[in-house]
């Protein structure tokens, strides 16, 4: 037997440094951090209400540091990316019968940013208001 | 060949997903930019507010479906990435990530009835 | 015609004399509406009659030209010079298969596994051919037909990184086309195709990165197949779960 | 040389092959099946097949009606009781297919669809949108994958034939991945191996048609059948020669000169019909050979267009509209755009005739049997005489389901018949050895100075002037005598690829030679045939002479020399030779 088939290994650790798309791929995955620590960081808010006025002040203080609103607009980047990429996509895990065919995705796409659009619009009007 | 048990949390990671796609900018925007930067004025978080508008228990399960959900998309999706990272021991991973979603889940929800 | 002379730099590997593969360079003189594949179907013509690769439709049809094109998933037929801008493009075996020799990779992997999804329709009920055909709506044929359309080129696999870190994944083309005999209107056999799809190296080790679909030549969408099977198997799941009296 | 026993031996996975091995895996479990292809199945050409298949299903249609249009198209060279078998099974065949999963395009209520296709009075022609090949050689892949007695050996590459005693013992083959050869011992062989248009420079056909099969029975023994019938398809793309379906004029697109003038109705096959209405087995819907003939005259009388790639004219598609294009002929819009650039939405493609299929091949009779007895062939490398001297379009893909199962059926009852017919292992041996050494003096032969590639061309161009849309006795006999030469300057080709592993030097340097023997048999066949028939047109004989003629050409081998052509009657059952006549006027 001749064969020797070469087997070209994949960089366990780097691989998505190979190309764009990967990139891309990483960069709506690590989303997931920002989130995580902005529902933590909330948690932690919530318990300072629960102990009390004094606990809650200081609570706001340190969420109104710099590094925290560096933090927050960074968190908010990605969210938003995290959004866009998880709207993008939602045509490939919902058909949604129509006639003889499905529904186009971009009207899935399209109704996804449309609610998107709508609840940040009413939770801003909303605290203005309030 | 065992059939996985990745969809219980596949399902709370898919939930915590779209949740978070449609309110996580906002809030984030709301309470981490424009409140601290002050826009909605002083007291647009004041401690009354805030307890009022958490004493409503729609906003209480609201809250805590948004925060709970989040956290298990958070963890599950981050158990993937360590392993596209090339962390390759996966229980010791999902033990950490999920244990962090769970112990936040149990304080957020503590708190939230609490209040 | 127009000629333009490109560069070509196609990865070599030859078993019997090569430890390792290495680049050869080809100058090529192309007329302007070739494909890669012509391209290569010259050096092997005219310039090395040694080169190895596989082609045969020059249609986009018989899925046998997949290749790397300059870094990308492609199928050789179809990849136009015009759409390469510089005078060099770089010619590799498809990624994430061991290399036979050449342009040439194994697949044997994925036969394996399209066998191993049962890729054929089961009945709900054996019926005669005597009494004609089944019918089927244009809707239910719409249902499924886009994951008919799998030519088995590869190129998914090529650009699947989940793919490419752990080969037990069953991989995107055979888990298109499991998802194609499930949703057939005369098809019964999900519960069989679900001991394999169900499975960790089934729907679970695909992380959704969607390269399958954006390199796959025939709008088959893979990545799109594949959710759907999460979702469905997730119901299964709950549904044995949460409600065992539901029966299997 | 390791050594493979089985039952039954299949050269070829295309439709055929992959219908025969399903076949007698269905008749009997126990049976031994080895099932070996020079590509992985699916890559088999079938999947190019873009049209449909034809199969009376619909009530306003009859069997009755699809044999005359069948041998009616072949203008008479048909084997009439073997037309009459394939009607009848071709229905069952379709709809065991649809058992089977193959996604027909479909009417409303859900029953299969059927489009118009050239030459036939009725629309019969089942349609899986314009993919049909390709759904039909997947399902029957994928279907095949469920039998775990058909050993598939992909990319092995057959040789030889074993023959011994008279029969057919088995084959030997290398396996391209090892370069290792393999014996393949068995008492019936069932040759599946498709067409060999590759022999014509322009061609529709992939880079694996190129005739192995027909080479290896005829240089067994076995005649090649009707060879000079070659079909030019009306519509190929310029340059690459990829096919626009017959599935295009069915739908109503209308071909064109330079002068936008409909010319189809100059010669036979008017009056003219009106834009968007298609009349069957008139205009744009007559038989392939009368449409490509007609191009000729319009290139000799200067009314095409000169392009890059050669004179053409236009398939004008526009009046169809958008949206059933999109819906019947999705894939041929794009293969337009993507290969000359033209989208047919809103502007006429330029198209030229193009080699497409070959009616003669492996002489068999009606259950797929040749003469030597064991060997059996089916598809388009056999020539049971269905198609005589003229296809009709959507025959072909039904030929191979019915007769790739006649021969599995004909292989078993071969294999349980009186003799019990067993392999003589030593003479399979012997032979196979030798096989190999044949192979292994391929490796040392001297630089005679000779490509593949050179020799190749040579041949092609030869065919396409000698043996053509039209040929004479004189171009005839420079094309014969530039093949007999070629064949000697082969040998002159010397291999610089010494290694073992996938050296698709060495196959192309076998293809080769198979695509030599075949082109000598096309070219030696039509020089003596000297009538006008079918696709087989003759400058200097412009009639057709059923009196001499109504008979098959059979190709003898005969090593070096040029092939011995004898002449068979054809069966005539209740159809005697009228006049193929595709003016509105009648019907
Ligand atoms: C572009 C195009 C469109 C067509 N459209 C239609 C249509 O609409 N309707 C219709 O009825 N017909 C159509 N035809 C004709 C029809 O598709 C073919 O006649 C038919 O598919 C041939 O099938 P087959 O099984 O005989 O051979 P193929 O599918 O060509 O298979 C041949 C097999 O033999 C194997 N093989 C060959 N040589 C060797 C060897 N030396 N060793 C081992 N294995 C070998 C190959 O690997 C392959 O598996 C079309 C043909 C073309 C080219
Ligand atoms: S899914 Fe697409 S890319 Fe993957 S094998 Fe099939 S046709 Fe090729
Ligand atoms: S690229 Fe791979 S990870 Fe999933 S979506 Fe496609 S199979
Ligand atoms: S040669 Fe067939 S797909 Fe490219």
């Amino acid at each position: 037997m001749s064969r020797k088939p070469y087997v070209r290994e994949v960089p366990k650790a780097t691989w998505y440094m190979r190309n764009g798309r990967y990139l891309r791929y990483m960069a709506r995955e690590v989303t997931c951090i920002f989130l995580a620590l902005y529902m933590a960081g909330l948690t932690i808010g919530l318990v300072r209400l629960m102990q009390g006025p004094d606990k809650w002040e200081t609570y706001l203080a340190g969420v109104s540091s710099t590094p925290a609103v560096i933090f927050h607009l960074i968190a908010f980047g990605f969210a938003c990316y995290h959004a866009k990429s998880w709207f993008d996509v939602t045509p490939k895990a919902m058909r949604i019968p129509q006639g003889n065919d499905f529904v186009p995705g971009r009207i899935i796409v399209g109704t996804h940013y449309g609610i998107w659009g709508g609840v940040s619009l009413v939770a801003l009007v909303l605290m203005g208001v309030l | 060949m065992a059939k996985s048990n990745k969809p219980i949390v596949w399902g709370l990671f898919a939930a915590g997903g779209t949740i978070s796609a449609f309110v996580a900018p906002v809030m984030i925007l709301i309470t981490g930019l424009l409140v601290p930067l002050g826009v909605f004025g002083e007291d647009a978080m004041s401690y009354e507010r805030m307890t009022a508008f958490l004493s409503h228990w729609i906003v209480k399960i609201g809250l805590l479906g948004i925060v709970i959900l989040t956290l298990w998309h958070a963890a599950h999706r981050l158990r993937i990435t360590a392993h596209d990272f090339g962390i390759r021991n996966d229980s010791t991973i999902a033990m950490g990530v999920y244990g962090f979603a769970g112990l936040f889940s149990v304080i957020a929800l503590f708190a939230v009835l609490a209040i | 015609m127009s000629e333009r002379q490109i560069t070509f730099e196609v990865l070599r590997y030859n078993p019997e004399t090569d430890d390792k593969p290495w680049v050869q360079t080809y100058a090529v003189p192309c007329q302007e509406e070739w494909v890669v594949l012509d391209a290569i179907n010259y050096i092997k013509d005219h310039l090395d009659t040694s080169l190895s690769y596989r082609w045969s439709c020059h249609m986009a049809v018989c899925g046998s030209c997949g290749m790397m094109v300059n870094g990308e998933p492609t199928l050789s037929c179809k990849a136009f010079l015009r759409d390469y801008k510089g005078n060099t493009i770089r010619v590799e075996p498809l990624t994430h298969f061991p290399i036979e020799r050449d342009l040439v990779v194994v697949l044997d992997d994925f036969m394996e596994k399209l066998t191993s999804v049962k890729p054929y329709i089961i009945p709900k009920k054996e019926k005669p051919v005597e009494e004609g055909e089944y019918k089927q709506t244009p809707r239910q044929l719409k249902n499924y037909k886009q994951y008919t359309m799998c030519i088995n080129c590869m190129l998914c696999y090529a650009a699947c990184p989940q793919y490419g870190l752990n080969d037990e994944f069953i991989g995107p083309a055979a888990l298109a086309l499991t998802h194609r005999y499930n949703l057939d209107s005369r098809d019964g056999g999900r519960s069989q195709r679900q001991e394999v799809v169900a499975q960790h190296e089934g729907v679970w080790e695909c992380s959704f990165v969607g390269a399958c679909s954006e390199v796959c030549p025939k709008d088959v969408d893979p990545a799109g197949a594949i959710q759907q099977m999460k979702i469905a198997s997730t119901v299964d799941w709950y549904l044995e779960h949460l409600m065992p009296w539901r029966g299997k | 040389m390791e050594t493979i026993q089985s039952d039954v031996v299949i050269i070829g996975a295309g439709g055929a092959g992959l219908r025969a091995a399903i076949a007698l895996a269905e008749a009997d479990p126990s049976l031994r099946i080895a099932l070996l292809s020079k590509v992985y199945p699916m890559r088999s050409h079938t999947c190019a097949a873009e049209g449909g298949a034809a199969g009376v299903i619909k009530g306003d249609d009859s069997l009755d009606l699809h044999f005359g249009d069948t041998v009616g198209g072949g203008d008479w060279l048909c084997d009439q009781d073997a037309v009459e078998f394939f009607i009848n099974e071709a229905p069952k065949e379709l709809t065991q297919l649809e058992h089977w999963g193959c996604p027909w395009s479909r009417e409303k209520d859900g029953a299969v669809g059927v489009r118009p296709f050239g030459g036939m009075k009725m629309k019969r022609t089942w349609f899986a949108a314009d993919k049909t090949g390709f759904h039909l050689l997947h399902t029957l892949f994928q279907t095949s994958l469920k039998y775990e007695s058909i050993r598939r050996f992909d990319e092995v590459f057959t040789t030889d034939l074993l023959v011994s005693d008279g029969r057919v013992q088995g084959c030997c083959a290398i396996e391209m991945r090892t370069g290792e050869m393999l014996q393949f011992q068995a008492p019936a062989v069932i040759i599946c191996s498709g067409g060999a248009g590759r022999i014509f420079p322009f061609t529709t056909n992939g880079a694996i048609k190129t005739g192995d099969g027909m080479a290896l029975a005829y240089r067994a023994g076995v005649p090649l059948k009707d060879m000079e019938f070659v079909q030019y398809h009306p519509t190929g793309l310029p340059g690459t020669g990829i096919l626009l379906t017959e599935g295009c004029r069915g739908e109503g697109g209308v071909l064109r000169n330079k002068d936008d003038y409909r010319y189809l109705q100059d010669y036979g096959m008017g009056p003219e019909t009106p834009l968007g209405e298609t009349v069957l087995k008139t205009m744009e819907l007559g038989p392939r050979d009368r449409l490509s003939q007609a191009f000729w005259h319009e290139d000799k009388a200067g009314n095409t267009i000169p392009t890059k790639w050669g004179n053409c004219v236009y398939l004008d598609m526009r009046h169809l509209g958008e949206e059933k294009i999109n819906e019947r002929l999705p894939f041929v819009r794009e293969l337009a755009k993507s290969y000359v650039g033209v989208d047919m939405v809103t502007d006429m493609v330029p198209i030229r005739p193009v080699v497409h299929y070959m009616m003669g091949g492996i002489h068999t009779d009606i259950n797929a049997a040749t003469p030597m007895p064991g060997l059996f062939a089916a598809g388009e490398c056999a020539c049971v005489s269905i198609n005589g001297a003229n296809r009709l379009g959507s025959n072909s893909l039904t030929e191979l389901l019915v007769f790739g199962r006649r021969a599995a059926e004909s292989a078993i009852a071969y294999l349980n018949g009186a003799q019990k017919p067993a392999v003589d292992t030593a003479a399979a041996d012997r032979q196979a050895a030798e096989a190999e050494g044949r192979i292994h003096a391929l490796f040392d032969r001297k630089d005679g100075g000779e490509t593949i590639a050179g020799i190749r061309d040579a041949m092609a161009d030869s065919m396409e002037s000698g043996a053509g849309i039209y040929r004479s006795e004189e171009l005839l006999k420079d094309t014969t005598a530039t093949l007999a030469d070629l064949r000697k300057r082969q040998t002159g080709i010397a291999l610089k690829d010494k290694s073992k592993v996938f050296n698709t030097e060495l196959t192309q340097t076998l293809e080769l030679s198979c695509m030599l023997d075949v082109a000598q048999a096309v070219a030696v066949s039509a020089f003596e045939r000297k009538e006008s028939r079918g696709s087989h047109q003759r400058l200097d004989h412009t009639e057709r002479d059923d009196t001499t003629y109504l008979k098959h050409s059979m190709a003898q081998y005969r090593g070096e020399d040029a092939p011995a052509i004898d002449y068979l009657d054809v069966v005539i059952t209740k159809s005697q030779p009228g006049v193929r006549d595709y003016s509105g006027a009648k019907s």
